[in-house]
């Protein structure tokens, strides 16, 4: 039977995929509920909304911490 | 640039010279009733203003002996200190009401000037005057906006034959128009016993890309006045407009004023003869003998 | 490039909009008063205007084919647009191949012409013999009542929080309760959070700023109080035209413009000099609300551009507005204040602040250019191409992700209904995203009905057909 | 002074001239200082523009910048207006060296790139306000000369082999001598009534020529022919040999915006001695236009045309005006290109600064005739002279000029605006 479900398409590089990944794994590893619903192709997740918010501030710190940075001028 | 922004300037020279008028009120064909008309082109005046609240404005009357500022008024005018005598009715908008008021009261003004009675100024109209008011007017307007660009036009309504001796200032104020890129509108009343073929106007009008209509019927002249000089500038490339192939170039020698095919200019004044002479009439250079 | 125009275009269509959505009747009342025939011609497209122009003294209707004739070919499509928008707001209406301009707006606007007509839509002015307010003093008066508006806005702490004004902030999304308190009657001055929507609106130009209030206020007069919105709207359109400086009586309005007026007044859009006077001044808000392209091309002295960008990424800010320093705040880490200007730099932490909070570069890079100094409005582009460039990028960098909403199907018993499916909902534009091979399919939120109901025919016609 | 900082000038080539120019005397130079006020650019210090600047009393540079401005736009004024024989129709040829001088960056970006795009706007601009007159392009590099356009009427021919590529590499060593002899050459056939001038832009202060240049002097003096040179670099004593003996100017140039004016200079059309005064009356004719459909093919290029002249004398058909009638040699040109000419021989005269004197006393201030309270032409209004605060921004707007004929005020603005686009007074205009 056909199954329809609501969510939010993610679609991203898959460097970034790579890293939500990890978060997905990483909050599973602490006991709580996965948020990627299905990982369908090399670019796309399936997740869910109720994280979406979550996500994309974790996402922002992660990256954040990976970016080069010299001091600007004080 | 879009040209939405663009702050719109019309100038208007009115021809008002009382001969010119008085002769056309007594046409057998068309005759024409300068209230009439006047009360016309405020009409067109005013939806000139209404398209935008940014549109400028500038009229001036070209009259037998003088060119007259109608609006803007000079400041310090005494019309502008007695200011709050006729209150402005809640009828109207401010702004038309303070052109019209200009207009009519300074029409009046010159309507009853006695000076212009005299004959010698017969048949007058100082329209290379008003151009030359109009151009400095339009060049203030265009200094004081420098960080906005200005799209300037002067239309010409003219009743009058062209005057010889202003051939020349008429035809600078037209290079200065055509350098600034300011079109001249000519909407040209011609009668049996007014108007006539003008070879100024025509000039101006091509020279400057401008449109030159004659007004078969002046008593729709209204309707003419909002299909084809409302349109500003930037709407004559969408809009289909009148326009006039033929112009004559041909010049009017000085010494007889006839239109000329072949003619004979100095080299040192460019004067235009219609035959050779010894001496330029003009500059007083004596030519060599045709050899 | 002139971002202004598109933001002054982006309000007329607002305004367009909200008008378009009046029923006809209404535009029927609406035009019964010049001045507001006057502002609706000023809202229209160029060619527009002049189809208005040709059309007003023609009082039999005209064939469709010669008003086409009108223009050049290549601009045809320019003119239809025209024409279906005069045929939105009811100017002109289409019979079968004919157009015939709308006989109360035809009538009124020769009114405004001429200044014929009895009716009082552009004001009744009053002698101020006592002179005590000139421009100046109205042009404070609008430009601190504004401020505090935005400061409220802002939450700077002040004692000056009119109802009306909390109201209006709360009704356009502009700033919301936080969530563990509750609006309650008893505590009116209880802080309240500005939401992303009231930073955006903060770097919008003042002009637009305040019809998009009024447009709040025109939905909120409608259904909370109860106000006849034919009052309102002639009233807004009116004040538009009045003459800055001038004393207008408050006797020929209505209550409900009263009313009106009432509520506006802490807008800055009104002077009063006090609250029972019988006359009201109109500031420079109200005359230019309707300044044809609502945003004047020509503004005042103090408006003029303040802020210099360099290539460096250095921007000098000659201001000592504390709310204009706070916006800027809002975006560029400031590094010195002196008495008449401030410094700072444009950098990727600042930025990156700004676009967490919801604004956009686009916004940024609108406000920086809209308030540029006249030095910098020489340059073309104004500001520099690195700055502009690098605003967009740190933008870029942050949307990694791209999400929507959406509805995933799976587990496709049958290869043919997937791919009835993937053919149904293609052309509408639903499908997301497809993989035949696992038989997903995910579809957009708006698109999600549609294919349910797809499917419920699609699956009772082979019921149906197995059935037979 | 000038000539200190510079390698002497030598002219390498024959023995007549073969002697450094003298260098300029003091006064010379000081006559150079440009109406800018700048000096050489090459001699000027690292300027610090902010010093120069000076607050007033409010602290405010408003009144320092105005009187600035205002000092650049008087020197444009007070052009010479009597009414003087000049010659309208003008034959010209400019003659750009293209040497290695030219390659030297004192100018911005560099000589030859200021040079040509200088010569463009020099090109426009003189077919703008000399409509009967035409002009050639000639450029010497390499020891030779080589004439890139005939001359002629149409400014676009002129500015496109200025913008070739190839037009444009300075190299070798200029030849004036050469140069001068293609052009006298070429103006020989030009008719009496007409002026024939040569305009040198250059740049070396060296020639290579095959011959003694002071004989082309004389054959230059013979044939009527002007010489006006502007200097690039120093003055150098054959150029202005050259310029003294047939009557033209010899300038050399200080900075870009010098050289500027110094080129525009040429623009108006000179002076005719009277010695030299061939005039006389010329045929010319006044085409119509006509539409054709369909279109035919031109007399002059042979190309089909939809819109064009016909010549009144042949009633051939002429695709552009002015020219000469390919038919007939009729000279063919409209009543509007004459007119473009008038200005030249009608100059506006100059308005004279009107100061209002101390205030009178009530009694007399009644009895004088009061001064305009705006200007004539454009309404704008004089600020009245109160107060020393910002004296200099009251200056500016109180500034009035005065028309010797009309007596009508005009404020600085229009007063520019008339003498320099208009050419016609507006209060005079309307008596």
């Amino acid at each position: 039977m056909v199954k329809a479900r609501k969510g939010t398409l993610l679609e991203c590089d898959p460097a970034v995929k790579q890293i939500v990944q990890d978060l997905d794994n990483k909050k599973s590893e602490a006991g709580e509920k996965r948020f990627i619903l299905e990982d369908l192709d090399e670019t796309h997740l399936f997740i869910d909304p109720c994280e979406v918010e979550w996500l994309q501030k974790r996402l922002d710190e992660i990256l954040e911490e990976n970016t080069y940075r010299f001091d600007d001028v004080a | 640039m879009s040209c939405a922004e663009d702050i719109n300037l019309l100038a208007v020279v009115v021809d008002t010279n009382p001969a010119a008028w008085a002769a056309a009120a007594s046409d057998p064909d068309r005759p024409l009733d300068f209230v009439k008309i006047i009360e016309q082109l405020l009409i067109f005046i005013n939806a000139h203003l209404s398209l935008k609240f940014d549109n400028e404005l500038a009229i001036i009357a070209s009259h037998a002996d003088q060119s007259q500022f109608l609006y803007p008024l000079p400041p310090a005018d005494p019309l502008d200190a007695a200011d709050d005598e006729p209150s402005k009715p809640a009828n109207v908008y401010k702004q038309f009401f303070d052109v019209d008021r200009a207009v009519v009261s300074k029409l009046k003004e010159l309507v009853d000037d006695k000076r212009t009675k005299s004959a010698e100024h017969e048949n007058r109209s100082m329209v290379a005057g008003s151009l030359a008011l109009a151009l400095s007017y339009i060049n203030r307007i265009k200094r004081a906006n420098e960080n906005n660009s200005v799209q300037s036009r002067i239309l010409i309504l003219s009743i009058s034959p062209d005057l010889p001796s202003q051939y020349i200032p008429t035809m600078n104020c037209i290079f200065a128009a055509q350098k600034v890129s300011t079109r001249i509108d000519v909407c040209r009343f011609s009668g049996r016993k007014y108007g006539g073929e003008s070879v100024f106007l025509p000039q101006a009008s091509h020279i400057t890309a401008g449109i030159y209509l004659d007004i078969p019927e002046p008593s729709n002249l209204l309707q003419y006045l909002l299909y084809t000089f409302l349109p500003e500038p930037s709407m004559r490339k969408t809009l289909l407009l009148p326009h006039k192939d033929q112009v004559d170039f041909r010049a009017a020698c000085f010494c007889h004023k006839n239109v000329v095919d072949v003619g004979y200019v100095c080299s040192v004044c460019l004067s235009i003869f219609c035959s050779l002479s010894k001496k330029c009439p003009t500059c007083q250079t004596v030519f060599p003998a045709p050899k | 490039m002139s971002s202004s125009a598109e933001v002054a275009k982006g309000v007329t269509n607002s305004i367009q909009e909200y008008l378009q959505s009046l029923p006809r009747q209404t535009f029927d009342q609406l035009y019964a008063q010049p001045a507001t025939c006057l502002a609706t011609l000023r809202l229209l497209p160029p060619i527009a205007k002049q189809v208005v122009m040709r059309l007003l003294y023609t009082q039999k209707p005209v064939a469709k084919a010669d008003v086409e004739v009108w223009c050049f070919p290549d601009h045809r499509g320019d003119l239809q647009d025209s024409l279906s928008k005069l045929s939105r707001l009811h100017i002109c209406t289409d019979y079968e191949e004919h157009l015939q301009m709308n006989r109360i707006f035809q009538e009124n606007f020769h009114n405004a012409l001429v200044g014929g007509g009895d009716h009082v839509s552009f004001g009744q002015p009053m002698n101020d013999n006592k002179g005590e307010v000139d421009i100046a003093l109205l042009d404070r008066h609008a430009a601190e009542s504004w401020e505090t508006v935005l400061h409220q806005l802002v939450g700077t702490p002040g004692d000056r929080r009119p109802k009306a004004v909390t109201k209006l902030l709360l009704a356009s999304g502009l700033q919301e309760f936080p969530d563990d308190g509750g609006y309650s009657e008893t505590n009116e001055h209880q802080k309240m959070n500005i939401t992303s929507k009231g930073f955006q609106f903060l770097l919008l130009d003042v002009n637009v700023q305040v019809w998009s209030l009024l447009l709040q206020y025109l939905g909120l007069a409608e259904r909370q109080l109860n106000m006849d919105i034919v009052q309102v709207l002639n009233f807004l359109f009116q004040i538009g035209s009045l003459e800055l400086g001038q004393a207008y009586s408050v006797e020929p309005l209505t209550d409900t413009q009263r009313r009106v007026m009432e509520d506006l007044k802490y807008f800055g859009i009104f002077y009063q000099r006090t609250k029972k006077s019988r006359k009201f001044y109109p500031t420079r808000m109200a005359t230019s609300l309707t300044s044809g392209s609502m945003v004047s091309s020509r503004k005042p002295e103090d408006s003029q551009g303040y802020i210099i960008v360099e290539t460096n990424f250095r921007m000098y800010a000659y201001t000592d507005s504390p709310l204009q320093i706070a916006i800027l705040s809002l975006f560029v880490s400031l590094q010195a204040r002196f008495q008449n200007m401030v410094t700072g730099l444009i950098t990727r932490d600042a930025i990156r602040e700004a676009l967490t909070k919801g604004i956009t570069s686009d916004q940024i890079i609108t406000y920086l250019t809209a308030h540029a100094h006249p030095e910098l409005k020489k340059q073309s582009p104004i500001l520099p191409q690195t700055v502009i460039d690098q605003i967009r990028l740190w933008e870029m960098e942050r949307n990694r992700l791209r999400l929507s909403g959406a509805w995933l199907y799976s587990d496709f018993t049958d290869l043919n209904e997937f791919t009835q499916i993937v053919n149904y909902a293609e052309p509408l534009g639903a499908v997301l995203w497809k993989n035949e091979k696992r038989r997903t399919l995910a579809v957009t939120e708006e698109g999600h009905e549609n294919v349910k109901s797809f499917r419920k025919r699609a699956a009772a016609a082979r019921a149906g057909g197995a059935g037979r | 002074m000038a000539t200190a900082s510079k390698p002497a000038a030598k002219v390498a080539t024959n023995g007549a001239t073969k002697k450094a120019a003298p260098p300029i005397d003091d006064e010379d130079s000081h006559g150079l200082m440009g109406a800018s006020g700048q000096g050489y650019s090459w001699e000027e210090e690292y300027k610090r523009s902010w010093d120069v600047l000076q607050e007033d009393e409010q602290g405010s540079l408003v009144g320092a910048v105005n009187s600035i401005q205002m000092q650049m736009k008087r020197r444009r004024l007070n052009k010479d207006t009597k009414v003087v024989q000049r010659g309208i129709i003008r034959h010209l040829y400019l003659v750009i060296d293209l040497s290695r001088a030219m390659a030297e960056l004192d100018l911005k970006p560099s000589r030859v790139e200021c040079t040509l795009a200088l010569a463009e706007q020099f090109v426009a601009e003189y077919f703008d306000q000399n409509p009967l007159s035409q002009l050639g392009v000639i450029i010497t590099r390499d020891a030779l000369a080589e004439k890139l356009t005939e001359l002629s009427g149409n400014p676009t021919d002129h500015v496109d082999v200025i913008r070739k590529k190839a037009n444009r590499e300075p190299r070798g060593e200029p030849s004036l001598q050469n140069a001068l002899d293609l052009a006298r050459t070429s103006l020989a056939h030009v008719p009496a009534h007409a002026s024939r001038e040569i305009l040198v832009l250059y740049a070396s202060l060296t020639t290579c020529d095959p011959d003694n240049i002071i004989d082309t002097i004389d054959a230059l003096r013979r044939n009527e022919i002007r010489v006006s040179v502007v200097g690039l670099s120093a003055e150098v004593q054959v150029c202005k040999t050259i310029c003294k003996e047939t009557k033209g100017t010899y300038r050399v140039v200080m900075n870009e915006g010098h050289f500027k004016e110094l080129l525009f200079e040429n623009i108006p059309p000179p002076p005719i001695a009277m010695a030299q005064n061939m005039s006389n009356l010329i045929k010319m004719g006044f085409p119509i236009t006509r539409n054709f459909d369909p279109p035919t093919l031109c007399a002059c290029h042979h190309k089909p045309i939809r819109k064009g002249y016909a010549c009144p004398g042949c009633s051939s058909t002429i695709c552009d005006i002015p020219t000469d009638c390919p038919v007939c040699a009729l000279t063919l040109v409209s009543s509007p290109l004459l007119a473009r000419s008038y200005h030249h021989l009608f100059p506006v005269d100059n308005y004279k600064e009107v100061i209002p004197g101390p205030p009178l006393p009530d009694v007399l201030a009644t009895t004088a005739t009061p001064l305009a309270g705006h200007c004539f032409a454009c309404l704008q209004a004089f600020a009245p002279k109160a107060g020393a605060s910002n004296a200099a921004l009251v200056g500016l707007r109180s500034a009035r000029y005065e028309c010797g004929r009309c007596m009508n005020s005009f404020c600085w603005d229009c007063d520019v605006y008339v003498h320099e686009v208009l050419h016609s007074c507006p209060g005079c205009v309307n008596r």
